[in-house]
């Protein structure tokens, strides 16, 4: 509060960026992979997307890399990200923003045993995380995945899973299993089920709440936390599940 | 009283809230120079945590948003002042205080304790239209005899100062408030702030909060114009839907004397570099 | 005082001004029996020319009118009454009057001399809130001590008739002022008006008038809400931005005992037919 | 005022119809007509057009007949006309509106003299008139006609005139001429020029206001005239050119 400098080193610029490849997920949702490696940025850190006449705010997404490329997932569930999935012209791109992602102790990260869960939605950024740590990655999904999008991964150290309770499932799993923690990324109540259920676990969430800036600015982004009130752009947007009230 | 004018370098302000403390400093490539001033956010006599979340959404041509003026509190702002956490705001363009209060007295105490800081800007505007607190804010309208009163014992306190009130649309009518305004005084206003709205999110929440955004600009284009009818010599700060160039030419014709732009920033930040 | 409700067959109701006086009988097709009311545009106590034109425009979500209220005043309002020209309004739908004056004593002076004939009308609407008049409408709100005085004459004149008070946003709170209506013994109120504008149309005039339609709809609503919170036994009329059937659910849940329909005639009459 | 009567016999009803034929007749400028012969109305009337989510009035179009059906022209000016020159959905149309025009008494309308002369957006009205009439119709035009659109009606009683001088020229022969009466419908701009130049005639102007209603209950339309305000929607939209203020 008041504080100008941002946890991340990086100065945050805008990029216009072009599409390289869009790679559809399920139904509604896709994997937008980007020309170049414009810029640097960690894991768990997002960015802000300005999406033209399609809305009043930038729309905030988190950030992955594929195949050494900047990459995001995007599920359409308006007019932002309709636009997104859509249009042909370079994309106008506010980054690094938030905190990177980083399990326990920032020294003892590396040997620490995770897993990612993800929905569609935050592939990328599931992806990413799940490279970084070389940690298995579980994509989650309400509907089927693309045949074509399951077939380029399968032999990755990924696995996908459809259905509520097969997600029920997973979560009494991996709360039995002896990784360390779990980084879960993906709607509220996606989330919220996953602090409940995974108890025993340290359990990372990626927050969602409505961003004006994106930068710390505005104090639209506030969530309640053990602490007092946090704002997900510039105190996460990834907090500990047990100390953020969902 | 003699007429002051405030010598902007650019008639464009950032607006307060939108901007926070100068956060938009992080971001490369705005061009500074082509900013008149940079409006802090609100700053009240004691700390404020805000709303409970959910606290913004948009659709349409509306943005509401109810963040409850969460800020540090004055001491703890002049705490930071004095660390020097805004020296590179200073550095880069010029720097108006917002300030609120729950109660008449806070917008004094805030007042006497922010007093010794004032030089270090370039004019103080007191914010009398947040919708979003329980107290103070645009509730603070509701006693008018009350709140000219304030008026007059802060322009006592400060005589120095460039005193700027925030005035909305409701609890009065604006051309009437902004005449108290300079009949005790003051030097400018700054119209509109957002107006009360109603909104449900996607998730179904009912959002009470105040609107911004393009919808409000016939609003505030309107506000301008009645001021400056009635008022040829007060300064008079444009705020409320401000996207482009063009509504820029739109507020200085009808008499403003500087525009300033909140919300936009969201949409792009950019935004700044365009409006001049 | 105990507390009145008007006993409508629906909560849809025609808002004064839009719907003239009666005129949209001329269309076939409007389903009558689903209409609760049909306000009349607002008469004066003198006639009205108006406004010189342009008169109107739209753009994005807004309308915008500077009528002025064109009436032929009460005098030749009651000659048309007598000579039967609203027989078929009066036969097809329950009507609610709208009065308006330019000052305190028209508004009491129009009282009295409708005194006799508003057993025809299920209420009376006094429209303090019109703002494209130069003296009465909004205006007559700059001094609110005043007001409650006309509001308690006007009570006194009409001790039967189911009263309401038609405010605005502007000059004053409109739970505040929905508070002083109530405290006066009036039976409900009608939020919100037009809200003041400023427009160009093509031809780059500047239109300096109330703005109406789709993006009132979050601003009427928050009104709605404010009173009633504030009031639980007033009857509630909203108005501001109804277009669909989810509109007028909105104002209902949130306390309105009736929606009115304004702007919304203009894009298509057949709403009306739609919105239950 | 407070009248409830309107002034044509015919019952006001909106009617949803369907394009038949859509003639380009200049760069902006369409013809269209409708299948059927759907109401019956009077030439100098109007109709309200719902432009769907494309404007939020109702918008005023005067009414004409091609070969026995109903025709309207239309001038893309913003986001309705465009609309209903570009739909293929049904149109609902609001008709008829205003009053019939009469040069003249009525009982000495069809011995009189006159001509018509309209930009190409009135165009079906012009046409309409000169064809009950028995009077030649200039269509007169600041932008070049489509040349099928003049093919097709070259044979007619009918003039096409471009440009400002040959507009300007052509009111000073028809003040000139031996008509009695002179119907212009056009912009405002047009019509005013028209008043002023042909001043030894009687002009009959079919005005232009922004209308809310178009059946005389909004009171948006009001214009100034001799004999003080009156309403393009129910005493119009044909004026005496003397009588109104341009
Ligand atoms: C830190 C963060 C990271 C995110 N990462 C991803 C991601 O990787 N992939 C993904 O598909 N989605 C992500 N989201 C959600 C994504 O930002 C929204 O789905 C998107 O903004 C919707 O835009 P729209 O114009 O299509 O929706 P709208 O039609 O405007 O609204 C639809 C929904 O999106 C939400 N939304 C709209 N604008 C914003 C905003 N400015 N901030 C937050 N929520 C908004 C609304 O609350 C609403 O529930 C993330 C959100 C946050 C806060
Ligand atoms: C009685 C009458 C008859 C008309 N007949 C024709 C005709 O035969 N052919 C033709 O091409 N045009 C005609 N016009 C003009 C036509 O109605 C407008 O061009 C049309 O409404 C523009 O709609 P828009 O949505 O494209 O424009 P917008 O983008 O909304 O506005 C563009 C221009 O059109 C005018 N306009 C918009 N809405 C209205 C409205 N409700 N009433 C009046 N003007 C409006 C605006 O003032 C503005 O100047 C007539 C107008 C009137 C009043
Ligand atoms: C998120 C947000 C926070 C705001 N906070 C403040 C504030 O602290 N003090 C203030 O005077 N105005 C505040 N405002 C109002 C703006 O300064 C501005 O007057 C209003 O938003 C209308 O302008 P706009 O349409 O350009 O946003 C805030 C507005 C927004 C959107
Ligand atoms: C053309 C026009 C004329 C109006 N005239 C009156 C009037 O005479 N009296 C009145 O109380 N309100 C008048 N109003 C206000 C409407 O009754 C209504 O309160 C307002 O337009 C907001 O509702 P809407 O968005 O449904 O139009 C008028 C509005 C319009 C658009
Ligand atoms: S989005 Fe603005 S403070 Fe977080
Ligand atoms: S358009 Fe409504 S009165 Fe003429």
């Amino acid at each position: 509060m008041g504080n100008l400098s941002n946890k991340s080193s990086e100065k945050i610029k805008s990029y216009k960026l072009s599409k390289k490849e869009v790679f559809q997920i399920t139904a509604d949702t896709y994997l937008i992979v980007f020309e170049g490696g414009s810029f640097d940025f960690d894991c768990g850190q997002f960015c802000m997307i300005d999406v033209d006449s399609y809305g009043l705010t930038r729309k905030p997404f988190t950030l992955g890399k594929f195949e050494g490329n900047l990459a995001i997932s995007v599920k359409i569930v308006g007019d932002g990200t309709r636009y997104i999935v859509e249009t042909n012209e370079l994309i106008d791109i506010l980054a690094p923003l938030g905190n990177p992602f980083m399990p326990g102790e920032p020294e003892r990260a590396r040997e620490s045993n995770g897993v990612v869960v993800v929905a569609p939605s935050c592939f990328a950024e599931g992806y990413f995380i799940s490279q970084k740590f070389n940690v298995p990655l579980y994509v989650t999904s309400k509907t089927p995945f693309s045949e074509k999008f399951v077939e380029k991964f399968r032999d990755k150290n990924m696995e996908f899973i459809v259905g509520d309770s097969e997600f029920l499932g997973l979560t009494e799993r991996l709360n039995d299993s002896d990784f360390d923690w779990i980084f879960v990324s993906g709607s509220k109540n996606m989330e919220k089920i996953a602090v409940k259920n995974l108890y025993k676990k340290i359990v990372y969430i990626s927050l969602n709440e409505y961003m004006g800036c994106g930068i710390g600015a505005c104090k639209s982004c506030a969530v309640e936390s053990k602490y007092g009130i946090k704002h997900v752009c510039t105190d996460g947007p990834v907090f500990r599940g047990d100390e953020v009230c969902l | 009283m003699s007429i002051r004018k405030l010598n902007l370098r650019s008639p464009l302000i950032i607006a307060s809230g939108p901007g926070g403390f100068g956060e938009y400093l992080k971001i490369e490539g705005i061009e500074w120079n082509k900013l008149g001033a940079y409006t802090s956010k609100t700053v009240t006599y004691k700390p404020k945590e805000g709303n409970r979340p959910p606290r913004m959404y948009a659709k349409g041509g509306y943005l509401i948003n109810r963040i409850g003026l969460e800020n540090p509190g004055v001491h703890s702002f002049i705490k930071s002042l004095e660390n020097g956490e805004y020296d590179e705001l200073f550095d880069k363009v010029p720097v108006i205080l917002s300030l609120g209060g729950d109660f008449f007295e806070e917008y004094l105490s805030i007042t006497k304790i922010i007093k010794p800081y004032t030089s270090k800007f370039i004019a103080v505007e007191y914010n009398f239209s947040c919708p979003n607190v329980k107290r103070g804010g645009l509730s603070i309208m509701s006693d008018i005899g009350e709140w000219k009163n304030l008026l007059k014992e802060i322009r006592t306190e400060v005589p120095d100062v460039f005193l700027i009130a925030k005035l909305g649309i409701e609890g009065g009518f604006v051309e009437e408030n902004a005449a108290i305004v300079k009949d005790t005084g003051w030097d400018g206003v700054t119209v509109i702030n957002t107006i009360r709205g109603l909104m449900f999110n996607d998730e179904g929440e009912m959002i009470l909060g105040g609107l911004s955004g393009p919808n409000l600009l016939p609003i505030a284009l309107r506000a301008v114009y009645e001021v400056r009818k009635r008022l040829s010599d007060i300064f008079i700060i444009a705020s409320g839907g401000v996207y482009k160039r063009e509504d820029v030419e739109l507020f200085l014709k009808l008499g403003a004397d500087a525009v300033s732009v909140g919300s936009a920033l969201f949409k792009n930040e950019k935004v700044l570099n365009e409006l001049l």
